[in-house]
């Protein structure tokens, strides 16, 4: 595979990535393909791209798992703006996700993107740690020993909440929705979280 | 699909189901279904506007010269069918079937020639069956539009930290609860997948123990039950632990008959 | 500021951006800045980028909302071998009541039954509702006044357009009388196909 016909798709790679990629994770996503590049073709491809982004608001940059496109530091002044206008919000994808390690604890990623249909990124899950409302708790015993998640206290002084059992039931939500679909559930525990 | 399409041509004569002791041959010819694929079969339709236009279709039938009343009768034969499969049988597919009956009774009505006003019967079943293959294929043509999550992808480009503090977003309780009663009704809608509701209290204790248990040492399965609980409380406390038990997150131990148990976490 | 200033900058805050930014969102972003570029330059800068990205992984993408930078759909064979999950996947009559209110805005529940022969459950519209593909317009002053719905711009940027006209033609319904002048009712109806 060239090296015009390899940049685009490595820089496609590097962008949807949430993770840096090394050589070696590169060069095994080609394995199968009738054109797999070398690994020294992906390591020039690389260090061109490198150069190519000289002028531009971002970089290809080498971290110790690899390499990862991001925003350049430089350009930090207007970025940060982004948020200053507007106060941050989680993704629907956050807030599911959220959810469903409060109900369904302890749960493994898998099974949360079984229920979603999606991937979940790990930078959700990243996100959910850092703020400290989520915790692993172990490895479920099966193939790939994936790691079992759950909530904190920390998840639940937030939420104003004594124990879990105050969350409301599944039922309870939907027959609030049926009285009151503009309401939903906004009444009964709008008093209770501030 | 594959079976009754090929099995299409030469159907005719072998028995294709006993339906109340009756051997049923007559069966529409295009539409040869093994039974038991019969349900799947079903699912493929979104309605009777759509099993009449596959049935046209397949007959290679110009949509403006339907034979109604060849097509009446391979519909009622489809119903009957899924009578006799006792398939919940959709109220829409009956009033198609009257909607035919009617068109083809009056298909027999002598008609009074040269008369303008009249309007041919099968005119509104013509209209309504290209307006339904108009948006069929709108649909279609929609999902095979690039969209996000599977052609389009967002790039995921880091940001690096900045040092003005980033505000960490507020999140309501009732935001959680809207994500929770959002992501249960897809999966229930969209796959196969059932999120049953358990106590969330067993969920709860089932962490209680994880966190309490080490894999190191052993704990004793007594002090995971608390009489001050009462009943509820120890009977939440058994199901936990029977449940972590099930999923293989914890292991119990006992030497003997009536030796006290122990609870460690498997490593 | 000149073009070649803007340019990086703005690429920074799509790379950064996790929705579309339209120019005057932009615009507001520079607001106060001594070199605060006008409009004029912000447009011109973005259609020089989309230009750069030509032979590049991403694409500068004008959708409903805004101008957003996303990985080429000509990559995704590669993109999707990063994630072990499938896409989301939607039932048929999910789309074709999603076309319906596409193509047929404002339009009620009844009137989607009516031309799709069979009852729409509520599932699918709460679920285009959560979606924000679709939204209540307004009432239809008829018995019952029932809900009337169109889409949103979340619905475009979803489906990667910049507007309703962007969607595929309809087909067209063969002009029936062509081919059969004996048949009297077409003229009749036609009127009433679109």
């Amino acid at each position: 595979m060239d090296s015009d016909r390899l940049k685009p798709i490595l820089e496609a790679l590097f962008a949807a990535s949430d993770k840096p990629l090394s050589v070696n994770s590169i060069f095994d996503l080609f394995s199968g393909d009738l054109e797999q590049p070398g690994k020294d073709e992906i390591r020039q491809a690389i260090h061109e791209l490198m150069d190519q982004y000289s002028n531009s608001g971002m970089e290809l940059k080498q971290v110790a798992s690899g390499f990862r496109l991001q925003v350049k530091p430089a350009y930090e002044t207007w970025v940060s703006r982004l948020w200053e206008q507007k106060p941050p919000r989680y993704s629907r994808a956050l807030m599911e996700t959220l959810a469903l390690i409060a109900y369904r604890q302890p749960i493994t990623r898998g099974e949360i993107e079984d229920i979603r249909g999606v991937s979940v990124s790990s930078n959700i899950i990243k996100t959910l740690q850092e703020r400290e409302w989520v915790k692993p708790l172990g490895h479920k015993e099966v193939l790939g020993r994936p790691t079992l998640y759950g909530t904190t206290k920390g998840f639940l002084d937030y939420f104003n909440l004594k124990s879990l059992n105050e969350l409301p039931t599944l039922a309870e939500i939907r027959d609030l929705d049926q009285y009151h679909p503009e309401l939903a559930f906004v009444e009964k525990n709008e008093a209770s979280i501030n | 699909m594959q079976n009754f399409t090929n099995n299409a041509s030469n159907q005719s004569e072998m028995p294709f189901a006993l339906v109340q002791g009756e051997p049923l041959t007559v069966i529409p010819q295009d539409l040869y279904i093994p039974p038991d694929a019969l349900l799947v079969f079903l699912e493929a339709f979104e309605g009777p506007l759509d099993l009449l236009l596959y049935m046209i279709k397949r007959q290679n039938i110009d949509v403006l010269n339907i034979p109604i009343a060849a097509i009446t009768k391979q519909y009622m034969e489809y119903i009957h069918l899924m009578e006799e499969l006792e398939l919940e049988l959709a109220a829409e597919y009956l009033v198609m079937a009257s909607m035919l009956a009617e068109i083809k009774s009056r298909m027999l009505l002598p008609r009074p020639t040269e008369s303008a006003d009249e309007e041919d019967p099968r005119a509104e079943l013509i209209r309504r069956l290209q307006e339904y293959e108009l948006f069929k294929k709108a649909a279609e043509d929609l999902d095979a539009l690039d969209r996000l999550e599977r052609e389009i992808h967002l790039p995921d480009i880091e940001i690096p930290k900045f040092e003005i503090d980033m505000p960490l977003p507020e999140v309501q309780i009732k935001d959680l609860l809207a994500a929770f009663r959002d992501v249960v009704n897809r999966a229930e809608q969209f796959a196969s997948h059932h999120v049953e509701r358990e106590p969330l209290s067993v969920r709860e204790r089932m962490v209680r123990v994880l966190d309490k248990i080490s894999a190191d040492e052993f704990s004793s399965f007594y002090d995971f039950f608390d009489d001050k609980e009462g009943r509820m409380g120890v009977v939440v406390s058994f199901l936990a632990i029977l449940e972590l038990l099930k999923e293989s997150l914890i292991e119990l131990v006992q030497s003997e008959p009536y030796a006290p148990i122990y609870i460690k976490a498997i490593s």
